[in-house]
């Protein structure tokens, strides 16, 4: 999996592109995998000051070892307050959380994202899969849903099988037509091939980056649904000698996500 | 939980959030045959449960989907002692469309709202850091959503790590979350979150639940493993010796993370 | 709130349940014209505020009325983001009939229930018994209606008894009730809750209640007695002096009764 | 203020009346004054487990001294639990709470309660009063409400002139049609003169006990409303001498409720 030559892995850019986009001082609920990898990153270079959330219950912790459970003791140390699962909802539901990430098995031109089945059977599915957990939630309530996701054509489909979280549903004003509140929704994709965004007149998808060595055909050859590509295209950094020096020997040292060296 | 499979229990209902090993559990045993489910066939980062798939793609299991907050506000709205509670969750969503909520109007903003309905489970079971015979419980650390599913509940069992005495209870009022008029009994079950973890105590066996989902695999490896782990316990306490008794336990305490300033 | 009397403002909206003294202060410096009140001329035992009842009876102050429990489901509806929560009390009565609440019907059962839309404080002032520079606060024994209130205003300003460090707080996160990010300012006010008293730390001054209940019985008395006390001090360390000083706010302390085992 | 002869006043007869009605193993929520000391004695006699909850949010304390504010340190000693006012109600609506104890500037015959006014006109009353604080939920939400109130002309009145907490509103299955929770409502009525309950059928308040020397002409003389006296009418049984030394040495030794002896 790692990219042209460089000294880092695919693994490894994705993760420095989502820490990129967390501004410090801001707020996120972070799930366990590569996204708390990038908060933890994030927070070790330029966002000092970034406010962790986990869904069951620990605010603002400072982190010393990386946690595999959103419920776990690694994510409790040190945290400004150890409250629980509702506390974690009402505060996005009020409005105070700016980011978040999901993943997901499907994902549409709309941002819409499935987790729960594969198959067109609700009873009988061919696929079950997790279901929401507190995805929908956090893609209904979050100012900023950040995807992070594999790219084929399997993944990106024209429809999903079934919404389990909502991205901007069937096009512009569709979110606040269903009572989500206004101004929420996705705001980047990053997969295994680029960075894409959301036209804010269409709210469809377009990629904005590619990753360094991808090109636009590759792109297109592995989504299923027409992806157009910004005007002002650009290349997704490559993570800097620092950012893989923390990732490596602070974040992630057992290699539990990034792999081992 | 494992008492509940060894007796062979069919046909119970089941709501749970990412309480997924529990699922796998009473799966395992073929015990629920519906569900109000939030998550989970999945564990995080520890991949997803076969057995648990196995039965829900077979529709031997009915199931309503909920969004983790949605079926915490069902619980809130219980333990308010109000039939519903409106929210700004699983609007527009599938998810919406396979559960059992409602769309409302705000009578003051005229908003579109979700209404979902109080959900009382028939029995709770909590596993609580301490409490006193009475049932008076106190819990460390983050409470996910204890306090909510213990006044939900009709009936409530506490387990807990330790028994300590009324006075001592009384001595810390603010770190009671479960008060005695809620539970119906008390189970003293030291290591009781096991393979999971006690936030302040032990942290959870990562090898044993690695060797549960490599054994749901394969559907005959899984019964041997339930034969010798479940079926061929006769109690919690068996099953503890068997996974390496007090070594392995007292391994997992020193790993705990979170050191006791309380 | 001395010092808002003593800025003379006028025309502040007001909401409050049994924050009766609060309203005592306000009410005597005419700062107040409009209110949704629950509970707001008594003292429990201690009696009526002639003042404040004075004040009413004009038709200074406009007001809606609410129940207790009405008044604080609208704070908590707007800490937990919604525009309205559905409750069970207030039905049937005038107290209902003066408020701003709606009937609605459940979508589940039909019951009939109150509506009572969430109510967003412009300023918020709470008092403390610890929080660091930051703002994460930390509340000892009963904490009323604190919590939902921190999260339902648009602004909010903590006193506290004493300043800690944030490792302090960050030691025991199961007692911190408000985090800084709701926090707008942090004032260092030890003995805030005088007259009052404040649990583990102090007991209330029932002699100064009382000399407030019969200055106000007379308008030329009270309008001397707030001289004194608060247009003729110009802060609240002044006004500690002027009621006895520091002898006085140690017999407080060691009458209170609640002593610290956390 | 001394009843006939005897050596109790009348105001350790209500708070001894109040005792009897509460029963033990059953929670109530009490405020200051008569209704605690009642609470406390009955503690202390034939319910040594009655649950007591403070409005503001302390939980079945052990009380050492008489607390004289629902919020105060006095209410909170030895508690199970620490709370707050919302714990309480909420405890109230799940249906939790057997007994409160309440008290009003006027009552009419279907036990509905007065402390927010007197007069006509709202906007400018000849009276104010304090309102419901939260009178209004427990009257609402518990069980049985039992009322405390002196007994003459201007407090038992026809119709209140304002309902701040509800009794059976305007008759039988007025609450119920009002939303509120079946089969709660005014218990009893424990007044200067005699000890009253409600009719089943016709939700009236009607005498069921006259306290000792008390005649039937003088509550009629004292009632603004038609009241009726029960079949079987009682007398309101005498504090024993037990009772009367707890009340007086260890419930309120200072005498700031039962007065200084």
């Amino acid at each position: 999996m790692a990219a042209s030559g460089a000294s880092y892995t695919l693994q490894e850019l994705m993760i420095c592109a989502a820490a990129h986009l967390l501004e410090d001082n801001k707020t996120a609920v972070i799930g366990t995998g590569p996204p708390l990898a990038a908060a933890m990153l994030a927070q070790k270079t330029h966002a000092p000051n970034l406010i962790i959330f986990f869904e069951a219950g620990s605010m603002a912790p400072i982190l010393e070892k990386l946690p595999i459970s959103v419920a776990g003791s690694h994510t409790q140390t040190r945290a400004i307050l150890h409250s629980g699962m509702l506390e974690i909802m009402e505060t996005s539901q009020r409005g105070l959380v700016d980011y978040t990430f999901l993943g997901g098995a499907q994902i549409d031109p709309y941002g819409n994202l499935n987790s729960t089945l594969i198959g067109s059977d609700y009873a009988r599915p061919a696929v079950r899969l997790p279901g929401s957990g507190g995805a929908n939630d956090f893609a209904s309530l979050c100012w900023r849903t950040v995807v992070i996701i594999a790219h084929d054509r399997r993944k990106f489909v024209p429809q999903v099988d079934f919404i389990t979280s909502p991205g901007y549903l069937d096009g512009p004003g569709a979110r606040e037509t269903a009572g989500l509140p206004r101004g929420t929704g996705p705001y980047k994709v990053i997969s295994t091939l680029a960075v894409m965004g959301f036209d804010e007149h269409t709210c469809r998808m377009r990629v904005e980056c590619l990753h360094p060595g991808v090109t636009r055909e590759q792109v297109t050859a592995n989504t299923g649904f027409e992806l157009p590509f910004a005007g002002d295209l650009q290349e997704t950094p490559m993570p800097t000698a620092t950012e893989l020096e923390l990732l490596r020997r602070e974040v992630d040292p057992l290699g539990r996500i990034i792999g081992k060296p | 939980l494992h008492e509940i499979v060894r007796r062979r229990k069919k046909n119970l209902g089941f709501s749970g959030h990412s309480t997924t090993h529990d699922f796998q559990i009473l799966a395992a045993g073929g015990v629920i045959d519906r569900c109000d489910i939030a998550y989970v066939v999945g564990l995080e980062m520890r991949g997803l449960s076969p057995n648990g798939r196995r039965l829900m793609e077979s529709g031997q299991v009915r199931t309503a989907e909920w969004s983790n907050a949605g079926l915490a506000w069902r619980y809130k709205a219980a333990a308010m002692g109000v039939p519903f509670l409106p929210v700004r969750t699983m609007l527009g969503s599938d998810t919406m469309r396979y559960s059992s909520a409602q769309l409302i109007e705000c009578p003051f903003t005229g908003a579109t709202l979700l209404a979902v309905p109080a959900l009382y489970p028939d029995v709770a079971i909590i596993h609580v850091h301490q409490c006193d015979l009475y049932g008076n419980a106190q819990i460390d650390g983050i409470s996910i959503v204890d306090q909510d599913l213990a006044r939900a509940a009709r009936r409530v069992i506490v387990t807990t790590e330790r028994l300590v005495s009324s006075e001592q209870i009384r001595s810390q009022p603010g770190r009671t979350s479960i008060p005695f008029w809620l539970v119906d009994a008390v189970c003293l079950t030291p290591f009781g979150s096991y393979p999971g973890e006690m936030p302040y105590e032990y942290t959870s066996d990562e090898r044993h639940f690695g060797e549960w989902l490599e054994a749901e695999k394969d559907p005959e490896t899984f019964e041997r493993f339930l034969d010798r782990y479940i079926y061929g316990v006769k109690s919690f306490e068996e099953y503890l010796e068997l996974i390496g008794g007090w070594a392995r336990l007292a391994e997992l305490q020193q790993q705990e993370p979170l050191k006791r300033s309380l």
